[in-house]
């Protein structure tokens, strides 16, 4: 009962959230309601366990990437703000095709899910519970089982970082 | 920072670190200055002007108000200038007098100056301490003349008034005061990393540069310059005292502190040398009853707290008002510098190098 | 009230998913899009999430936390772009970056 | 039901009554001992030595007319403070402020959760605070705020990357990042970590003065070059709320480090039990005392230093403490495992 008023209240913030993101006309408050939207899906994410990787959406998400976001929208938004122009081929027709598309999508999956019960998934989970901490899990398989993987996304970050330096200097 | 835009910034006139009424429009690339423009003005009187239509005597009282943090030296300046223009010889007594004036002046001016400097680097400590020994100047002052910032406290021709009974004695405990406090400042200041870090190299000026553009004072002799009006052109009693002119090497932000520091000390040294040679005799030389000096006109140049305070007074030796009043106040020629040093640094060294010119706007402006 | 199943987190994932195309798809301001990206990542998380929860198996996880490192990079790396761009035109308009070099 | 709910209700309540008190008399405090450093006396005039001075500025504060700049954007200009201030006070939710104690017969743990990742719950919670500075920059439309803006937002990035680096290599040591079981490995170790991590210590202590915007490290709101930098166009209530929001930070990060490296509610020197009389004091004033010292060094370094420059703050961050973190965090690791 919980934890159905604690989904859909947070279902409700992230899509409200999202929706004003897609929509609002300042740049600046499109990436409030980003934040608001991230620290939701943060929650959401708490809600299924996965504590380390809410907070890790706190901390990179929204504590990192959306500073820059917001660092780059100040620097750019001192002269002019955003584009009031009319759209000159922007499809936004395609916006409200996809709009229903998501619809027919989500009453799919609700009449698939209505005919099949959920309890038939639930069962086919393999792998005992765990019992301890999520941290120490998701640790624990980052640095055995996923080792490569994760040195390789370090080397992307160092490129992306010299990329980055290289782009913002005037001159090198 | 990204250097996207060009952002215009308008500093002051209200700003807390302008000193006043000074202000500078700033152009920023991030936050380092590409150029400036220094606004003045808004704080003109007319002083000059104003002068020129006050007899002699009343002109002491009006320049009081141009640099009103130094008072006296500015009404040194002037009586200097007159007497000079009227041939008049002043009473040692006076002289000595107004010699332990100045260089009290000296001091709280360069109290404020500290204060105020280290205020805008983030030191606000050193700031209360300096104003508390600046009190004690302003109280030495109020014994003498009865006030504490406006003191008119000389006459054309030596001194209104002999000083009070038991002055002396208080000026050399002052004197005791002073030097372990100065060496406080030193303390909080001279060896702090980060202060280091706030004025080494900045705004550096070199000494030919710092002549050609016409500063005097501390930032002058910051530069390596050792011109000091006291020693070239000796007025009042200097003559006959014995002091060192404290200069800088690099001409950085650091080295118009350590000779302001190094000031303190020589002042308090001549302030003690005057006390002990303070000879007896009369305070006012001879003096015609009517101030009218001859047609003719003089320039006379003291050594101010900041920098060279010049007078060039013309009289027509008819009508007993100046023909023509002009000051050359060193605050005015020092701000010239100001555009100069703060191109290429960063909005927190614009601060730190309006404090380090020492300018007070009273006098810019007049 | 039904209990909340793995098909909720689907369902609200490809919301937001799709709400992340619209934007992707109708807005003109470069930056925007960007964060409309940012949240059909999010979408995606969710989704790893959910599944990792009801497969108790943390992999899921492990896989958004590189999404996550994958995020910052393509920030970093797009706002420089854009940043670069801005510089030269002057303008964040997505319709106005149609030459690929100058 | 009184367990999982009433409970925890009334440890908020209580707990954040009791910030906001702190938080209010902290502002006196600082004045005070300001005051006296510089020769000077403080408020004396509200209340016996000034007391009742919190409450006065609170007054007037509220009384004030709350001023919202015609040009600026009225919503992000109302948003900002909240945001400042939200953080600052929930980070106290994980902070231990003593083990367990007996209340009324029944076991009452003094703090309100004790999740596995309080760590980094607290660094998380403190990096969504910036966003009060950076938004309250942007809104205000003016252009020393926007400086200020830009500057805390690329003071936070330098800062928080050595700050975190620390914390991991304190987690080495500790082998958890909940903050209760980190100061019962300092028990159970037997030591303070100040003295097994001292430079961790130092680099978090620094990092700390500059995350809440602490002298030396105060600039995005330096008064002398900006103005009042984030807040210039803020009165009133709002603008109380930065002021609050800087002072609850202070208490975070003081009563951090405390639980981190002095051993949270331990006594000192847990493992000398020539000591052991000094466990008649409970643990939570052990706790409230070694804040208390910290906050109070906050309040003297900015008493006593001048300001550092941008780029200086930002070479110290990126050139100094980020390398040392490094080197400490790897020494750290070889030494654990060689151990």
């Amino acid at each position: 009962m919980f934890e159905s008023i604690l989904f859909y209240t947070l279902a409700a913030f992230i899509l409200g959230f999202g929706v004003l993101v897609v929509t609002a006309r300042n740049t600046v408050h499109c990436v409030v309601f980003l934040v608001a939207n991230f620290l939701c899906v943060a929650m959401i994410y708490v809600m299924l366990g996965a504590e380390f990787l809410a907070i890790i959406q706190v901390l990179v998400y929204a504590g990192g990437i959306v500073v820059l976001y917001l660092f780059v929208v100040m620097l750019v938004n001192l002269k002019r703000g955003p584009d009031a122009a009319p759209d000159r081929r922007r499809q936004s027709r395609v916006g409200f095709v996809l709009a229903a598309v998501m619809l027919a999508e989500i009453s799919a999956i609700l009449v698939y899910s209505a005919a099949r019960p959920a309890s038939a998934v639930a069962a086919a989970a393999a792998t005992p519970l765990q019992t301890v901490g999520n941290t120490e899990v998701v640790g624990m398989l980052l640095y055995t089982d996923y080792l490569i993987p994760f040195e390789v996304a370090s080397m992307l970050l160092l490129v992306a970082m010299i990329g980055a330096i290289l782009l913002a200097k005037k001159e090198i | 920072m990204f250097d996207t835009n060009e952002l215009v910034i308008n500093m002051g006139p209200q700003h807390p670190s302008t000193h006043g009424v000074l202000r500078v429009i700033l152009r920023l690339d991030g936050e380092r200055v590409i150029g400036s423009d220094v606004v003045i003005g808004y704080l003109h009187r007319g002083v000059e002007k104003l002068c020129e239509h006050r007899d002699w005597a009343q002109i002491v009282l009006i320049t009081d108000r141009m640099d009103y943090v130094a008072a006296a030296s500015n009404n040194l300046g002037y009586v200097e200038t007159v007497e000079k223009l009227m041939s008049i010889e002043v009473p040692r007594r006076a002289r000595y007098i107004r010699t332990i004036l100045a260089e009290l002046q000296r001091i709280a001016s360069h109290c404020l100056w500290l204060g105020t400097h280290a205020m805008d680097i983030g030191a606000m400590t050193v700031f209360l301490y300096a104003f508390r020994e600046r009190e004690l100047v302003l109280d030495l002052f109020e014994e003498y003349c009865g006030a504490r910032l406006t003191y008119n406290a000389m006459r054309v021709g030596g001194l209104p008034l002999d000083i009070p009974p038991g002055w002396d004695r208080k000026v050399r405990d002052f004197c005791d005061i002073l030097g372990p406090k100065v060496d406080e400042y030193e303390q909080l200041l001279t060896h702090n990393r980060i202060w280091l870090e706030r004025t080494r190299g900045v705004g550096v000026i070199p000494g030919e540069d710092a002549v050609a553009i016409g500063l005097s004072g501390p930032p002058l002799r910051g530069s390596g310059i050792p011109r000091d009006v006291r020693k070239d052109e000796p007025y009042a009693a200097y003559a006959e005292f014995d002091f060192d002119i404290p200069i800088g090497a690099a001409g950085d932000t650091y080295d118009r502190y350590l000779v302001r520091i190094e000031e303190f000390r020589q002042s308090v040294r001549i302030i003690r040398q005057a006390l002990d040679g303070l000879p007896e005799g009369p305070i006012l030389g001879k003096v015609p009853r009517l101030i009218k000096p001859p047609a003719g006109e003089t320039y006379h140049a003291i050594e101010a707290p900041k920098g060279e305070l010049g007078y060039f007074i013309a009289s027509d030796g008819k009508s007993n008002t100046p023909y023509r009043f002009r000051v050359r106040p060193p605050s005015f020629c020092n701000l010239q510098a100001l555009s100069r040093l703060i191109k290429g640094h960063l909005v927190a060294d614009v601060v730190a190098l309006i404090g380090s010119l020492d300018i007070v706007l009273g006098e810019v402006d007049r | 009230m039904t209990p909340i199943t793995p098909y909720h987190y689907l369902v609200l994932s490809a919301a937001l998913f799709m709400l992340g195309v619209i934007g992707v798809m109708t807005r003109r301001n470069i930056i925007i899009i960007f964060m409309s990206i940012e949240l059909m990542l999010n979408a995606v998380n969710i989704n790893l999430a959910a599944f990792s929860q009801q497969l108790h198996n943390a992999v899921g996880q492990v896989f958004a936390i590189f999404v996550v490192a994958v995020a910052a990079a393509e920030a970093a790396i797009g706002l420089g772009i854009i940043l670069a761009f801005y510089r030269n035109k002057e303008t964040l308009n997505i319709d106005e970056m149609n030459i690929l070099r100058w | 039901m009184v367990d999982i709910y009433v409970v925890p209700i009334l440890k908020i309540v209580v707990l954040l009554s009791a910030v906001l008190l702190a938080v209010t008399y902290l502002t006196l405090l600082e004045r005070k001992v300001i005051a006296w450093v510089q020769v000077r006396l403080g408020p004396m005039r509200v209340g016996p030595q000034g007391v009742l001075q919190p409450i006065a500025d609170a007054v007037k504060l509220l009384l004030k007319e709350d001023i919202t700049p015609s040009r600026a954007d009225k919503w992000v200009f109302t948003l900002a403070p909240i945001v400042s201030m939200v953080p600052a006070l929930i980070a106290f939710a994980v902070i231990p402020f003593g083990a367990t104690v007996s209340m009324f017969g029944h076991p009452v743990s003094l703090y309100i959760a004790d999740v596995n990742v309080g760590l980094l719950y607290i660094v998380s919670v403190t990096s969504i605070g910036v966003y009060g500075i950076i938004l309250a920059g942007y809104s205000s439309n003016s252009k020393f705020p926007l400086l200020a803006g830009l500057r805390a937002s690329a003071q936070l990035i330098s800062y928080e990357i050595a700050v975190t680096m620390m914390l991991v290599s304190l987690v080495v040591v500790a082998g958890t990042l909940s903050m209760v079981g980190i100061v019962n490995a300092q028990l159970s170790q037997g030591v303070w970590y100040v003295f097994l991590q001292p430079v961790a210590f130092v680099i978090l202590f620094i990092g700390g003065l500059a995350e809440t915007n602490r002298a030396p490290f105060d600039l995005p709101e330096a008064e002398q070059e900006l103005t009042g930098g984030f807040h210039t166009e803020y009165s009133g209530m709002r603008f109380a709320l930065f002021f609050l929001a800087e002072y609850a930070n202070m208490i975070v990060v003081s009563a951090v480090a405390t639980t981190l490296f002095l051993g949270g509610w331990l006594r000192p020197f847990p493992n000398v039990h020539v000591l052991s009389f000094l466990g008649f004091v409970p643990g939570w004033i052990w706790f409230l005392l070694k804040t208390f010292v910290f906050i109070y060094v906050f309040i003297w370094i900015r008493a006593t230093l001048p300001r550092y420059r941008y780029d200086q703050l930002m070479r110290l961050g990126w050139k100094v403490l980020i390398p040392l973190g490094i080197a400490n965090l790897v020494v750290t690791a070889i030494l654990k495992v060689l151990l």
